[in-house]
This record gives C-alpha cells, structure tokens and sequence, in this order.
C-alpha cells in the first residue's frame, strides 16, 4: 500500500513508544504518533501536553498543545507547573521534539539561523524543547534529514541532547540517565551509541540507501555492519492516519 | 525585584479591601498599562489569551513594550505588527504552532525592529513566575543547564549544597502589567477558569498590575457557593473588565474553538507590511469597543459556529493548511 | 534523597498503566507499610486524615515508625500510644487544637519513650514536600531563619547568590508511605478532593507509596467529565480503598463534621496507660474492618447527626470544655 | 457590664485589626477576636486560615484551623502552599500568635519547658507560628501574664520576634520590616520600642496596675511616663461575643 514519507514517519515514531508509559507531545506528528500508538499496541499510552492537560481522550487533533482538545476527557486538567514537575520528578518516560538543526550528539537548535543577535532566520525559541529535552527519560526527535539540518555545530543549542559527549549531561547538571533516543526522518531511524554518545544509523526506509542517509548527513554518522530497512506503515495504520487521525490531512498532507 | 521590593509593592499597591473594580477595557488599560513596561499575558498560545486587552493597547497606541513570550503566539505578532512592542523575552514567539511560523514577528526580528532580549524555555518561564508568586528571589531547576538557552537567560548556575551538583536558579518575574481572561468572576476579582489553569494562578500573584477580562460576571454569592473553584482572589486584581468572546480569534476551553479563518486572514496579510496595515484598519484602530469587533469578524454566526466547533458537532476546516 | 534516586523510583515503582488498585484497606497495608518506615498522613489536623489506615496500621502492630508531624493530631496521638510510632519529625504534634494539649503524646515524649527527630514549622513541611512533588533537592523559603526550630530542622541557610541576604534552603521529604482520604476517585486511583487541598497534591507526589482511602468510588467516566477537579492522578497510587466515613472521628469537608463526643472520649481515656489500653481494646483491636469501627462509634445515628452538624443544621456540642 | 478576662482581651485583639487589611489566624481566640472586628469596625477584615480558607463567612468557631468552617463561604479554598506563598509574597497584614514563653524582644516559645532532648514539658511545636512569625506585617501575640511565661530567656526559641534586637531579623534573612506589634495579655496591652526593639506597656487593662504587670513580667519591661487604660469591651461586643459568636462559651468561657 502507497504511503508519504510523514505517514512512514508517524508509523516509525508510533512504534518506538510503549504501553504504559507516558510520553510528552507537543503539535502535529507527535500527536499523530501517539494517537497512532493508542489505536495500536499502545492503548494505555499516557499523553501529557504542557499546558496541562494529562491522559485525555484526544478527539481531533489540537491546534495548539494548550487547547480544550488536550484535556477532554482528561484524567487530569492541570498546569503547566505540575506536568513539568511531573516530568523533573522523572514521571514521563518519553518526549517528542522538533529541530532546524541536530548535531551528531542529538543537540537541538530551535531558535534561530545565524547570530542570536542578528538571524539569518527568527525561529520560535525552545518553548517547552528544552524541557522536555532536559527532563525526560527519552527524547524521540522528529525532522526532515539534509546537510543543512544535520550540521556537524549548531548555530545556537537550544535543547540538551548529549551535550559534548559522555558525561558531559550529567556534569552540566541534567537528571541522570536522560537524553535523545531517536531521530526520525524521511530516510531513516538513528540512535545513539552507548559509549561515545554519537548518532547511530539504526534503520533506514524502504527505498532509501545509507549512502542517502550519510549523504544528508552533515557530520560523521556511526554506521554498523548491518542496517535493516524501517518496517513499512501497515494497511491499517494507514489507514488510521488517513480515515480517523487526520481526515482534514491538517498534518499528514 | 528583590523580594523585600516585591513585598513592599503588595503591601501598599494592592489592596485587601473587597472593593468593586468593574470598568471599561479601555479605563483599565489606560490606567494600569504604560509605555515601556513589561507586559505578561495570561492563557498560552492560542488559548484564553486575552485579544480584547491586545487590541485595545493598540488602539492606545502604547509603545516600547517588553513582553513575556511564554508560549505568545497571535498575541505577541500583532503588538510587533502595530509597533506596540519592541523587546521579546523568548521561550517560545513568531510562531503559531501548528499553522507555521509568524511572518510578521520574524520580519521585525530578522530586520533588527525587535530584539530578542532574553531566551528561556517555558518551564523557566513558568518557574520565573512561580518563583514571584511564592514571594522567592528564584526557584532552582534541572533545566536549560548546558545550552545557549542558558547562556541568554538571567539564570545562573550553582553548585548545590545538599547533592554536589549543579543547579539552575531561575530568577522570580514580576511583570509591569499584566492581563488574564476568565470564564467568571465577580465585581471584585475573585476568578473562576474552566480546564486547564496552565500559569495564570502564579501570574497573577506574580503581576504588579492585573487586568481580568471575562466572558461573564457572576455575582459574589456564586463564587462563594465553590470556593475551591476560585484560581484568582480578588486582592490580586487591578480591573474587573466584561468582554464575552475577549480571546478571539483564540480558543476559550468549553465555550469557543478559535477562528482558523480569521488566522488564515491574518497569517496571509501579515506577510506584507500593507497586509499589516489592512488587518488593523480593519478590525483594531477604527473599532470602538470589543462587541463591535465580534460583530466585524463575524457576529453570532460566526461565534454559534464556534461554539459548535468547541462542542465538537462541526468538523474543523484548517484554511492555513495549503498542503 | 537524590532527586536522580527520587526520578529512579519514579519511573520504577510508579507505573503509568491504568490498572485497577482496588483492594482491601487490609491489603493494602500490609502490602505498602513497614516497620521502621516515615509515614505522612494527608489532610490536617482532624481534616480529612484517613483514620481508617491508622486503626490499620494499629491492628496490623506496625513498629518504630516515624511520622510527619505536620499538624497531626489525633493520629499521631493514637499511634504514639499503641506504640506504632517512636519518632516524630515535629510541625504540630501533640495536640488537639482547640481541644487542648494530648495527654498520651505528650507522657511518651517527656517519658522517653518517643523522640522528636526534628522541629520545624507547617510551611516548611508543605515546602519539603512540595520539593519532592517538584523532583527538586530543596526549596528556598524565608521562614525558620535565627531561631531555633531552624537549628533542629535539615535545612541550610545559605547566601542567596542574587540578593546577598541569608536564604533557608528546606530540603525535600519522600515519605515512604502515605495515606490520603478523598471525597471521591475512581478504581485506578484519579481523585478528587472537595474544599481546601491543604498539602495533598504536593504530598500525593512525594509519597514513595501512596494508599487512597476514599468516601466513594466513581466511575473513570465521572472523573473524565470534569478533569479539573481531579486533585491526585493515578499515577501516583498505589492502592484505593472504598472507606465511607473513614475519616471519623475527624471532620470531612462537606460530608460530616468532627465528632467532638468521639474526642472527647478519647481525651478522657488517654490521660492513663489503662484508659489507652481500653479506648484500642474498644475501638480497634477486636473490631474485623472500618464498618464495624463505625457501629462501634454510633452508626447510622451518630453519622446521620455528624452530616446535619456539618450542614450547620445542629449546634456543636464540645464535651471536652470545661469551662 | 462585667466581663471576663478573656473577653477584654479579644475585644482589645479586634481592636488592633484594621478594616481592608488581611489577618492570618489560628483557632480560639484570634478567631473570636477577627470576628468581633468584622462585626464592629472591620467588616473588610480578610480571614486566612492556615490549611488554605481565604475570606469565609465563619458560620461557628471551627475547632480546627483546618475545618470546613474555615472556608465556608469563602472567596477561595486554596491550599496551605497557597495562602504561605501569599504570605511570603506580603499579602499577610496581621497574624495572631500565642506562646507558653514570650522574651523582651517578643520571641516566642510554643515547643518545650526544659531541655529540648528532654523536655519537662512538651508542647505542639511552632506550627504554623514560626511562618507567621516570619511572613506576616505585623503579629499580635495572645498569652497569658506571668514571670514564668514572660522570660528573661526563653527555653527554646520556636518563633522570630525581633531576636536579639534592632537589625537582627533582617540580618538573619527573614523579610524586611516586619515583626511582632502587639502582645494582649490578662493584664494589658505591650507593643515594642522602635529603637531597641524592646518589649514596652501600652496600657494596662481596667483595674489593673503598672506594677502588677511589671511584677507579672520577668524582664525589664519599658514603661512609659503616662500609660493609658485598655479601652473596656462596649456592651455591643460583650453581645456580640456571647450571644453570636461563642454562646457555647467554647472559648470565651
């Protein structure tokens, strides 16, 4: 069955959460994913979005990660204080990000292209990335892969990833045993290597090459012996995303 | 602030006399706002952020605003557009979530009209506030610690002397001004929200100025029928102003869906300083009052349609959306 | 603790599956108490403190526990005599409020037979726990500093790095077990609490184990209606427990007020080992589970009467005033 | 009209209260007292109560502070964090104390007679006394008179006054410009020296002497040259006090 690269990806990230676990979203494709992971192996996934809202039953996509569709019929309506407690007293075992630009330590930058004092390009700012990044068990990262994003320095770290490399998360003071876990795009699934924290090529999608992936890959990426392909969406995830996840295809296009 | 100053402003700014503080929108940001101050908004993103007060600083024509970009979105893009504010302290700005990046407010940055003059995350923002509401110089954190964000946030780093480690203190916020829309609340301040809560109680303690706008008043007895429902007490607030529909275009939890139309109205015009200039002779400078901008962007169609949207019995339609 | 050992046992031991906790108070007792373990009760004083997992706790004979003395009163004095607890960390203890001061607490303490382990004061407790509910090692606060019920407390006064002023850092409390008596929460453990929340919601996240003791068990559906009003979610629970009235003799908000003739007795009888050994050998010991506890205490009757003084229907007698 | 001790005392304590101002306070007299001020000359007086009622109409005298007589009707029903904050943020005009032992410099003692580790007497501890005593404007002690209450030194210092005199609350952190303000006793009223700090009579209460408080006081207590007589209770508030807001005579007796 014929499927876009954000369907795939969304199948991807779907995948890598777990039931019974909690996981921290934020708009568009991470929302996707975990509905996408409820309606799956996952019924007991446990939202949680920054403006409060814990454990609802999401019944059309937010627009914002603060608005009423975040909390309907929410276990809990809360604050922006007590789900980032939740999330610093390690409640939430996964986080969902987004970046312009990753670095080979699964660092963040959100904030701008060029000098903070004169961008190139304005973007948002961490908003909660930094949180999330910070605070959670695990961080799933979710962009489009090229040399212009995957740069061997950020223009300015705005979320943790590994830092400067082993250690360095814990010496800077962030919770122990945290940091990214996966980076999702449209060629592959990455992870990070235990020892040196690196990014690793984990698998890559049907159709794409690893030569495709090193190729859009602005640093050294860790590349093992064997790469599997990425399972392929199936007919009734697609169909999911498609018919009930986003019928207005608001995300998914 | 140091504390001892924050202290000294709650003690003799803001009172504990049960005093009735209904007034016009306008009497209140003409009293309690000012050029140059330091401007906080209630709600998050597109949620029971308070247009109503927006709107009506731009009509006023205040200038050199900083504002808290705590999560701003429609907000802070039009104060940038009108030229009401020229400072940003960042968590999260020029941006409007799902539907894109904010023409308007990246145009002004990137062109050097507004300066970003702090970056911190949300929870630090939160936390800043927070920090204020206890009456505290700081809070410590386990966040921002070994990134750029850190470095362009007044936080400061420590070694904490129970565990060893380091530590983030984020320094409290107490905001000039301040505005928060409500569900309810009575004459005097005492404030009911529906839902989420998100950062307003601490903001409101935070505030040195506190404007509530409402969808309703409600009488005295009403509030102290459920006191455990009350997230704002009345010696926090300044102004009592009555606005039904005051977060147009954004969403008021269980009363109104926000207005993707006039988003998609806006996110289009913005991209040009005359579009800029188009919206705002439009809806804002020749508007008398907020009831007869709800009529301009639609009147009670428009808002039953909205309310059906919040009720789930309308499917929503996404105009930004091109793809 | 470590907040890196508190987010361990967090992630471990609390588990964010929605599984069904319903059990037996019995069970959940003995599954989530131990010897020699601190225990903090929710509620305040006679307010909603879950009477029914102290009796528990008394039948089962735990030992040389420690208990939060943050204003606790007819528990703490019960435990104190059926020698459950031997250590104190004290805010309030040893009294009964307005009834006077405890006869059992206080022989066990100037007898020697329990220590108070360290002083402090109600607000720092809340912020011990509120350290905790935040994954924080301490908080800043402005309290205890020159006296000594600082000297006795864990906390450090340090040289705020913003102010240059002394500031008290309280560090965070993890109690190993708590309990907490609600209005209402449904079998996972989702609660709500009607009236002041007192220290519970900082509490419910601190708590290593937490055994909810509740009026009414609910449907998740009710829950779900109205989100806001949900005080502990249940990923902080370990165990729910239907228990009506088991706050008694203490007074639950809304439902039923304190039963000052329970008190009253009580107060009589501890002022001797004998009167002691009588009260448990009434009311606790021989009796099978909370229902029989609350025959014993009057039943239907004397709860039909403690609702009507709780709607202000009967006036309060207070048998213990002498005067 | 006749009264008792403890009505002279609560009237004087309402008298100090002033209307629009907050007063935080405990169960038994301070109750009693803000009560009669809000029936009299206070009707904007703001009642918080410790567990979290904020502005109740106090239907009866709870017995606890914490009960739901406390936030009966009132504007909000928070938590004892909240109203501390509140406090500490300087919201908190008034708080009412009591003390078994009171010194020269108002610092009380509510924990224990004799040694601490072995205590003659143990009393409740600070409760929430030591963050009244820190946090609020102004506090208003309730106690009785005597030499073995009124110390040179006291057992164990549970609650700020103003600790070893002039500059020494703030020297220790606690908030700038605040401390003890009034003391009411069986005997009279006493306020303290803005110079030293120092205890000092206000006035003493109808047939009472200025020598029969300083012999009921076991430090140098300051005595100005002229020393007004306590104002009687009036007949509206012995009314008041006995047929609205104690008639079971719980604490009034």
């Amino acid at each position: 069955m014929a499927y876009n690269p954000t369907e795939l990806m969304a199948s991807a990230a779907s995948r890598v959460l777990e039931d019974g676990k909690s996981v921290f979203v934020g708009t568009g494709l991470p929302i996707i994913a975990s509905m996408l992971a409820q309606r799956t192996h996952a019924p007991n996934l446990l939202v949680v979005f920054e403006a409060g809202g814990v454990g609802p039953k999401i019944p059309a996509i937010p627009i914002s990660v603060g608005d009423s569709r975040t909390f309907h019929k929410a276990v809990m309506a809360a604050s922006m204080d007590y789900v980032m407690s939740c999330a610093q007293l390690g409640h939430i075992d996964y986080g969902f990000l987004g970046a312009a630009q990753i670095d080979a330590y699964g660092n963040l930058n959100t904030t701008c292209i060029g000098q903070h004092e004169n961008p190139k390009t304005r973007l948002p700012g961490s908003g909660g990335a930094n949180d999330l990044g910070s605070l959670c068990w695990r961080t799933i990262v979710l962009m489009r892969q090229d040399t212009r994003k995957f740069v061997e320095k950020l223009d300015y770290l705005t979320t943790p990833g590994y830092l400067l490399g082993p250690g360095s998360r814990e010496k800077a003071g962030l919770p122990r045993n945290t940091g990214p876990y996966r980076v999702i795009t449209q060629l592959g699934v990455m992870g990070f290597d235990p020892e040196s924290k690196r990014m690793v090529l984990v698998s890559t999608h049907p159709g794409v090459s690893v030569k495709d992936v090193v190729d859009n890959t602005g640093f050294k990426l860790i590349i093992p012996d064997h790469v599997p392909v990425t399972e392929m969406p199936s007919a009734e995830e697609l169909r999911l995303l498609r018919e009930e996840l986003d019928p207005n295809k608001i995300v998914i296009g | 602030m140091d504390p001892d100053d924050a202290r000294d402003w709650m003690a003799t700014k803001k009172s504990r006399m049960l005093t009735d503080k209904l007034m016009p929108l306008e009497e209140a940001v003409s009293k309690f706002t000012y050029d140059g101050g330091y401007l906080a908004m209630g709600g998050f993103g597109h949620i029971r952020v308070s247009m109503a007060g927006i709107y009506e600083m731009i009509r006023q024509r205040r200038r050199n605003l900083v504002i808290a970009g705590k999560t701003a979105v429609h907000d802070v893009d039009v104060l940038i557009a009108s030229s009401v504010v020229d400072r940003v302290e960042c968590a999260y700005a020029f941006g409007h979530e799902l539907r894109g990046l904010s023409p308007a407010g990246r145009r002004a940055v990137e062109g050097g009209k507004v300066k970003v003059v702090a970056e911190l995350s949300n929870a630090a923002f939160q936390w800043r506030f927070k920090a204020a509401s206890m009456g505290l110089p700081w809070l410590p954190a386990r966040i921002m610690m070994g990134t750029d964000t850190f470095r362009y946030s007044s936080s400061k780093v420590v070694e904490d002397p129970y565990t060893g480690k380091p530590i983030c203190l984020i320094p409290a916020c107490y905001p000039d001004f301040a505005f928060i829309h409500v569900h309810r609340c009575d004459k005097y301040g005492n404030c009911q929200i529906d839902g989420t809560v998100i950062e307003d109680k601490e903001l409101a303690m935070a505030a040195k100025r506190l404007i509530i706008t409402t969808e309703e008043i409600v009488s005295e007895d009403e509030i102290r029928a459920s006191p455990d429902r009350t997230v704002i007490p009345f010696y926090m607030v300044d102004a009592v102003c009555e606005v039904p529909y005051g977060c147009h275009p954004g969403n008021m939890p269980l009363l109104y869906y926000s207005d993707e139309e006039h988003m998609a109205e806006w996110l289009a015009l913005s991209r040009t300083e005359d579009g800029v200039k188009q919206y705002l002779d439009k809806y804002v400078y020749p508007v008398e009052d907020f009831a007869e901008y709800v009529a301009l962007v639609g009147g009670e169609k428009k808002m039953g349609y909205l309310r059906r949207l919040e009720r789930l019995e309308e499917p929503l339609s996404a105009p930004w959306a091109k793809r």
